[in-house]
């Protein structure tokens, strides 16, 4: 275990120290490859073996740093292990895009040292070192977000990040501080023993867990660093914050909820009600968003809240159901949920490293300049088109799985016995299905527009495929959604195996089945058997064309442009256009404005145009009237305060005097006789 | 699906090719009925397998600006809606193949088509091909909400999402007696417009650009792939009816495997078909295309009943 | 012992003096004033209290504040450039200072009547007197616009200290009482050298000037 | 109290510790000569350095102290403050050489001034040691106010029109708020005449023995007195609302003294709090000058929230930081539980080390951009690679980010304000934290990224590197491990505070 360290360390220094070597990348990522699949190998080690308590040393008789890797952990330390081995592979040819050696090294050691911190958070058993590891986290990843500091741009939305991450940190902090005051220890073991914390204590707790992680995380409303942050970011690390580091706060969740906590009363259900509420909003906002984003990076980042979203509503499910103590629906929930979190982890990072290799061939990332890449880079448009599809939630991809994992659970709440909470928790659906259908139109989009058709301008002309690390890297992700997809009974035992569910683990030639109360089949998926289908048909379907059909002839003719002859760039539909129908539906969320241009052949004959242009405008009203109006009155209070500093030294001897005057009579002192 | 191929295994092969080999017909006949109520005479209802058959053996022209997801969404789309076939009882209740997937897997499958579709309409590069991709990404996101929530008004009814599971119960239950099954049904049937491109939604018929939706997105296809497109076009819209046919009106099919039940289950289903078709068929003589952006009016209807039909549900 | 209370009175009628006065060198002569009789009032309390160290602290009270310090006071008052040696336009006219100096003055009673301060002649006379001292010394640092008189403020505010010190403990140990008094007059010279530099660079001592460090 | 007999050589220890700066101050009066008095007072604060840590020795040997007839006392607490005096005081030395010697090259001072400067420095480090090795409290205020006046005749080294303004405010409210410091302490001082007539004069202002006798005191005349207490070495402290001097006088100082002036000055007010606050506590329980330090504590931290946020200045901006951690303290010594005292010790040693290292830094930065202003400084990594990253550090240690040595006291402060039962005080100090990290960290994000905005030749190695080099060591080291030798002072000084107990 403490070669994993070792190792990554080993990366991050040597990749210091031979700097300006020509080497330098491998120095940097083989150690990091390395590390990474030891962490997969450790974390089933976990499964299948005892989880491992580890008391390493103390401070001031107060703060053990002792290490836990149960089951839990294992879990996440399985997406770690996996998410930064195939990035670490990504990096070696990726990071020769830096020309600058120098900063490559400092690259390859922040990189490191992420991914250490985010294993150090998962297995520390500590307050006090949780929160450093946390801190840590977020500090080096804030770092690397503001890497290409020279753009100001990231610059700002690296200051956005630290402080949205830091007051996430606040609230995580508050919430620890809460629960020491009543249990006296800063060990988790504590914390476990969490039957003795009042109701409302633990209430409140959680709204602090949740908001707290839940910043780290990107729920809606607090999620406005997310698409700032993780595009400016160097591609490889973007994939690593989206795939691994958003995670990390719903393990924080998880051993909030289901590890210190038992659900098992009707106290509980508003807390699942919650995260299913804000679930959804975090879902739709997310996928609005990241529809009319026309940079293929920041669109990727309002997706990873989106699907976020995803996983609270499943968490939320799982609450719910517990509390009524239809456990077995739980744990449907919470494995459609976990099954999510691995599965984002995975195509995120594999649509994340597509989009940098997109940057790295044609140094854009915004599809309006893109489009006919899947000629130019084929593998990485398969890639892209893979990671696409499983995104969206379509068979026979990972991301159906888990989406029908949770529309299974939450069809299920009418199992509930309380109409009320039916009819709310119903509306839910209505929202994860716009958000499956948004998705769709998504991710359409940016693989259309940037991969297909023509482009002509001269950053697609001169773009290459990607070097082979870079495809590898990609490819391990690429094949583990369709494995994902094909064969779930993998990742869902692995579920349950690391949670430790109750859950009859699958047989790989049984359907995923989910029954009823009476125990009726209520539901069933088999994929293995639904991909034999699929491909014999095509096979007969195949066969059947080619009897009937005989051998006909292609012809490769230009598209058909209504005999003008000029099927040109400007004809094509732009990726603004392609969502102007949704963008209208849905404008409250974007103020859409349409700026309209016209350039005139003379200025007094205003009938005869030489061009006109559109742009449309659209904003994002959670920056302008949320976090604008909150900030801008937050601050004005501040500015007020701080004019006591008048510069008068009358007035700094007043408020001595006032002082003095105001602390005798706060203390009653005249009453005293 | 244990052993060898049983008579059950059968039959759903069977059920399969009944509705691969049957829409193309009603397709015909819809068009027949639509003509007759137009005053035309119209073509005969065969001629749907004329047009694929022709198609098949014609010469094929590819743009030279699209890539292989041009060429392979006709077979994407057609292996999908044959697949999602296998899912849907017809004639007898039990669909063998029902253990593998539920109506979700047949949504999915839907939707991986509709993917692929979009794709090759912005492929081509032409403006009509995005018009179309536009469109479609906007209504299929539109009916989304309400096709799940019908699901799950369904669903929750008949205590399943195997579709073997709803028809056997719905069987057992008339749909009347239920208002919230009633909700549903309107809902469904406005969405089965919607995914079949029918008025006031689409219409296929027409090649002129501010109405169309389908024929946009298709418009560079030709040959083989036309004919491919045009046949899966005719099986998702027999899926459709059946679906619905099934569920809200599933009198009379099917329970055992006997002889005498399956031709009458046949013949009654024929006939629920074709009545269902000539309904669709006569609603589109008497309705107008509407303007895009009512569609969403339309659908929130949809979604409204599905909500209401859930309310009833609870309650 | 009518003495006593007829030398608290002069003493803050000599801190009234200050307060009314706007020359720089009609404080300065106040403040000696002030300072003698405080000398005096050292000396009664130590023929009351039979302490003769108190004598000494009398004399050094006496050299130290009322000769020396006046003194560089003086030098400074005639070694400034500026032309104008009044406080002009104080934050708080003479005529409310003089008011607001009477209900400070009420104010030191009312706390000092608070104090759960055993009753002696001597501590009953001038522990308010003290307090008030100590008030009004803040209240013209708090008023003026000029360096120099919030000079005097201080040194009347220390002059309050110092008697508050005699009459509750009869003064602090000799050894201290001299640090004290090594400490008011260093903080004079060097707040002399600061009105000097102050002069120098503003033209004047008005601390009007002395406003550009501020937050906005 | 009992006069343990103490050998010749502690008691020489502590008289040469007060000795050795003013024999250097003599050095460097005699000797006037530029190369030379920079490497004296080097010398002196080393030789400084080393007496300090064999007394911390001693100190955790024998728990008390006491020489020349309980004059000098020195106890775990005063060992605390004599630790920090004597380090940040060595490492400032270390600094000044270089940085006074750049200004020297830019003629902004010349030679005179550099030997007073050298005298004020040295002069400055005795009247700080007087602080914690008085036993007296008279002493103790003395010399308190004497390191104001040999600060402002250094705040006023450069004679401009700002550096003489906060100079002037400096001395003025300083002066009015020790004043009331001065009159608190009488009020303690009548308060134990009257409980112990036996006692002479000088003896009755010994904190030991008012210690004994605190339980004796009138329960109102403490409370009024302790008011004043608070207010007068609150002011010098820098506590809101009587913070106003600080940072002007902060900002005006040479960067060396700028780094004693908030690392220690500030500390040896709050020490003289402290001392109060023990009699206080022993007289009347701890719970009436705990809500003060609390209220006043929490006051600060806003009101240094708000002035971060808009700060133009960078050295402003750093003395505002340092009312900020001056309320953090104070508060951490309103919780009160042993947890959160020994916090507020190690946060005063934390704040120093760090606090000086930004002052080292941005004095370096400021020399070399030639400006204070937030928004002129940009790129620093880019042309000052080295000093960039000190500053880097220190800033994100100051805001409270792991795993540097201020979270770790921060941690300490509020896990044990929770565990008191000071949500609410708590959750503001929270509140106000993410404020300030905002705020602070905006401002040092801006000037350590980003483009540099004119061509400058890169930094070189140099001299005034290397005290920020073991300021960055420290800091790192101290955010997970607390030397064992520190942390048995602390503990023993912590538990002084609490219980006020003077022997073991």
């Amino acid at each position: 275990m403490y070669g994993i360290f070792v190792l990554f360390s080993l990366g991050a220094v040597i990749g210091l120290f031979t700097r300006g070597h020509k080497n330098n990348v491998y120095f940097t990522y083989i150690p990091a490859i390395i590390a990474s699949f030891l962490t997969i190998v450790l974390s089933f080690l976990i499964l299948f073996s005892e989880p491992i308590q580890v008391n390493l040393f103390n401070i001031l008789h107060l703060f053990n740093f002792e290490i836990l890797i149960d089951g839990v952990s294992a879990f996440f330390l399985f997406l770690i292990g996996l998410i930064s081995f195939a990035v670490s592979i990504y990096s070696l040819s990726y990071s020769k895009k830096l020309d600058d050696k120098k900063n490559n090294s400092s690259l390859g050691l922040f990189f490191n040292i992420f991914i250490i911190s985010m294993i150090l958070v998962i297995i520390s058993n500590d307050v006090f070192f949780f929160l450093i590891f946390w801190e840590l986290m977020s500090l080096i990843s804030f770092f690397l977000v503001i890497f290409e500091h020279e753009n100001k741009n990231n610059v700002n939305s690296g200051l956005t990040y630290l402080v949205m991450t830091h007051f996430g940190t606040g609230v995580i902090f508050l919430s620890f501080l809460l629960l020491y005051s009543h249990t006296g220890s800063f060990s988790f073991d504590s914390f476990r023993d969490i039957g003795l914390v009042p109701q409302h204590i633990k209430d409140i707790v959680f709204v602090l867990v949740f908001v707290g992680f839940g910043t780290k995380a990107g729920i809606v409303p607090l999620h406005i660093w997310l698409p700032k942050a993780h595009p400016s970011a160097p591609s490889n690390v973007s994939a690593l914050m989206s795939a691994v580091m958003l995670k990390i706060p719903i393990y924080g969740i998880i051993r909030y909820l289901f590890d210190f906590n038992s659900i098992d009363t009707q106290d509980y259900v508003w807390w699942g009600i919650g995260m299913m509420v804000v679930g959804s909003i975090s879902a739709l906002v997310g996928v609005l968003y990241a529809l009319i984003e026309n940079d293929i990076k920041r669109a990727l980042a309002f997706s990873s809240i989106e699907n976020i979203g995803i996983i609270f509503i499943g968490l939320g499910l799982s609450v719910v159901f517990a509390s009524f103590n239809l456990m077995s629906l739980s744990i449907i929930s919470f494995v459609a949920a976990m099954f999510h979190t691995l599965n984002h982890s995975i195509f995120k990072g594999l649509l994340f490293m597509a989009a940098g290799s997109i940057h790295y061939s044609t140094h854009t990332t915004n599809i309006d300049d893109l489009g006919g890449l899947i000629k130019k880079m084929p593998w990485t448009a398969l890639m892209f088109l893979v990671g696409s599809i499983a995104i969206t939630g379509l068979p026979p991809l990972n991301g159906f799985i888990s989406e029908w994992l949770t529309f299974q659970s939450l069809i299920s709440i009418f199992q509930i016995p309380s109409s009320i909470f039916q009819v709310v928790l119903a509306f839910t659906i209505l929202v994860f299905a716009l958000t499956i259908g948004l998705v769709v139109a998504t991710f359409v989009k940016l693989f259309g527009i940037a991969f297909l058709s023509n482009g002509q301008s001269s950053k697609v002309t001169d773009a290459t495929e990607v070097p082979r690390f870079m495809l590898v890297g990609k490819s391990i992700l690429a094949l583990l959604c369709v494995l994902f997809g094909i064969l779930p009974f993998i990742g869902l035992n692995f579920i349950v195996q690391a949670f430790d569910l109750s859950y009859i683990p699958l047989n790989p030639f049984e359907p995923i089945s989910i029954k009823n109360t009476s125990g009726d089949n209520f539901a069933s998926l088999m994929m293995p058997a639904a991909i034999i289908i699929f491909i014999s048909v095509f096979a007969g379907v195949f066969v059947f064309v080619r009897i009937i059909g005989g051998k006909t002839k292609t012809t490769k003719y230009g598209t058909w442009d209504c005999g003008f002859g000029s099927s040109s760039e400007r004809t094509r539909y732009t990726a603004t256009s392609l969502t102007e129908p949704i963008r209208r539906i849905f404008g409250v969320f974007y103020k859409p404005r349409d700026n309209i241009e016209h350039e005139f052949y003379s200025e007094e004959n205003k009938y005869l145009k030489k061009t006109s242009s559109v742009y449309s405008i659209t904003r994002n009203i959670f920056d302008e009237l949320l976090y604008e109006k909150v900030t801008m009155s937050c601050l004005s209070v501040l500015d007020k305060i701080r004019r006591i500093h008048t510069g008068k030294i009358n007035a700094y001897i007043l408020y001595i005097m006032i002082t003095l005057l105001a602390l005798l009579a706060f203390t009653g002192f005249g009453i005293n006789g | 699906m244990d052993n060898l191929p049983s008579l059950e295994h059968i039959l759903g092969i069977i059920q399969v090719i009944f509705i691969i080999a049957f829409s193309p017909l009603i397709v015909g006949l819809m068009r027949k009925i639509k003509a007759k109520s137009q005053k035309r005479v119209g073509f005969g209802i065969f001629q749907t397998y004329y047009d694929i058959l022709k198609l098949f053996r014609k010469e094929e022209m590819v743009s030279d600006q699209s890539s292989w997801i041009f060429r392979i969404t006709p077979w994407v789309n057609f292996v999908s809606a044959i697949s999602a076939g296998f899912f849907i009882p017809v004639f007898f209740v039990h669909s063998p193949f029902g253990v593998v997937g539920d109506v979700l897997l047949v949504v999915g499958f839907f939707g991986i088509g509709r993917f692929f579709m979009m794709l090759a309409g912005l492929d081509t590069g032409s403006s009509f091909g995005g018009l179309g991709s536009s469109r479609e990404m906007m209504i299929s996101m539109l009916i989304e909400p309400a096709l799940f929530m019908t699901l799950f008004v369904i669903a929750g009814f008949y205590g399943g999402t195997n579709i073997s599971t709803i028809v056997s119960s719905a069987h057992e239950t008339s749909f009347l007696a239920v208002p919230g099954i009633l909700f549903a049904l309107i809902a469904f049937f406005v969405l089965m417009m919607a995914e079949t491109g029918k008025l006031p939604f689409d219409n296929p018929s027409t090649h002129l650009e501010l109405t169309m939706i389908h024929e946009a997105m298709i418009l560079e296809y030709s040959g083989r792939s036309l004919a491919l497109i045009e046949w899966s076009n005719a099986i998702k819209q027999m899926i459709l009816f059946t679906l619905f046919i099934n569920i809200f009106i599933p009198w009379y099919i099917a329970e055992q495997i006997s002889f005498i039940g399956i031709i009458f289950g046949i013949i009654t289903f024929i006939l629920k078909v074709t009545v269902l078709g000539s309904l669709i068929a006569f609603i589109e003589t008497n309705v107008a295309k509407w303007r895009l952006f009512r569609i969403s009016d339309l659908v929130a209807m949809a979604i409204a009943s599905s909500m209401i039909g859930m309310i009833f549900f609870f309650l | 012992m009518d003495l006593l209370q007829i030398s608290a009175v002069i003493l803050l009628i000599a801190t009234f003096g200050i307060v009314v006065r706007r020359g720089f060198s009609d404080w300065v002569h106040a403040y000696r004033y002030q300072t003698i009789i405080l000398a005096v009032i050292v000396s009664l309390i130590a023929t009351v209290t039979n302490i003769l160290e108190l004598y000494l602290v009398a004399a050094l009270t006496f050299g130290i504040k009322a000769i020396a310090i006046p003194k560089i006071l003086f030098y400074v008052t005639k070694k400034l450039d500026s032309p104008i040696k009044l406080e002009i336009n104080p934050y708080v006219t003479l005529r409310s200072s003089v008011i607001i100096s009477a209900l400070l003055v009420i104010m030191s009673y009312f706390i000092a009547l608070q104090l759960p301060i055993r009753s002696n002649e001597i501590v009953s006379v001038f522990l308010p007197v003290s307090f008030s001292l100590f008030f009004i010394g803040l209240f013209i640092i708090i008023s003026r616009r000029k360096a120099l008189s919030q000079i005097v403020g201080l040194l009347t505010l220390e002059n309050g200290l110092f008697l508050s010190a005699l009459v509750l403990t009869n003064g602090f140990a000799l050894t201290i009482e001299i640090g004290l008094m090594v400490d008011i007059l260093v903080s004079v010279v060097v707040s002399s050298i600061l009105l000097f530099r102050m002069s120098q660079t503003f033209d004047s001592v008005d601390i009007r000037n002395l406003e550009s460090l501020r937050d906005d | 109290m009992l006069t343990e007999t103490v050998s010749p050589a502690i008691s020489i220890l502590m008289m040469s510790l007060l000795l050795t700066p003013i024999i250097s101050t003599i050095i460097v009066t005699l000797l006037k000569i530029k190369r030379i008095i920079g490497v004296v007072t080097i010398i002196s604060s080393l030789i400084i350095l080393i007496q300090s840590l064999l007394l911390i020795f001693f100190i955790l040997d024998k728990k008390t102290i006491s020489v020349l007839d309980g004059v000098l006392y020195v106890d775990s607490l005063s060992g605390v403050m004599i630790i920090t005096i004597s380090t940040v005081g060595f490492l400032s030395s270390l600094y000044s050489v270089n940085y006074m010697g750049k200004q020297y090259d830019k003629l902004l001072v010349d030679e005179k001034k550099l030997v007073r400067y050298y005298q004020g420095f040295n002069m400055f480090l005795f009247t700080m040691l007087l602080v914690p090795l008085s036993n007296n409290l008279g002493i103790m205020w003395i010399a308190i106010e004497a390191t104001t006046l040999v600060s402002v005749l250094l705040i006023m080294l450069y004679v401009k029109q700002s550096s003489i303004e906060a100079s002037w405010k400096y001395l003025m409210i300083a002066t009015v708020g020790l004043s009331l410091a001065l009159f608190g302490t009488i009020f303690f001082y009548y308060a134990n005449s009257v409980s112990d007539r036996s006692l002479d004069s000088i003896k009755g202002m010994d904190w030991t023995n008012m210690v004994e006798n605190a339980h004796n005191f009138d329960p109102s005349l403490v409370k009024f007195a302790f008011i004043f207490i608070l207010v007068g070495f609150g002011t010098k402290a820098g506590i809101a609302p009587m913070h106003t001097w600080l940072p002007d006088a902060h900002s005006e100082a040479p960067s060396p003294i700028s780094a004693l002036l908030s690392g220690v000055l500030l500390n040896c007010a709050i020490y003289g709090i402290l001392r109060f606050h023990i009699i206080s506590s022993q007289s009347i329980g701890s719970e009436f000058s705990n809500t003060l330090l609390i209220i006043l504590g929490v006051f600060s931290i806003g009101i240094s929230a708000a002035s971060i946020y808009f700060q133009k200045d960078v050295k402003r901006m750093l003395a505002f930081s340092s009312v900020e951690h001056m309320g953090i303290i104070s508060v951490a010594i309103g919780f009160g539980s042993i947890i959160a005292i020994y916090g507020a010790l190690l946060h005063i040693i934390n704040h120093a080390f760090v606090k000086s290292l930004l002052f080292f830094s941005s004095g370096s930065i400021s020399q070399k951009y030639q400006t204070k202003s937030i928004s002129d400084i940009s790129g620093i990594i880019r042309i000052m690679p080295i000093t960039g990253f000190m500053f880097l550090i220190g800033g994100l240690a100051i805001i409270g980010l792991p795993p540097f040595n201020i979270f770790m006291s921060e941690f300490l402060i509020l896990s044990s304000g929770f565990s008191s039962g000071n949500f609410l005080a708590s959750t503001f100090v929270i509140f106000f934290l993410i404020i300030i990290f905002a705020g602070f960290g905006k401002h040092l994000v801006k000037m350590v990224f980003g483009n540099p905005k004119l061509e400058m030749i890169k930094e070189n190695w140099d001299i005034s590197v290397i005290p920020m080099i073991i300021l960055v060591f420290v800091i790192f080291v101290m955010g997970i491990y607390v030397p064992d030798p520190l942390q048995l002072l602390i503990e023993d000084a912590s538990r002084i505070v609490l219980v006020g107990e003077v022997n073991h």
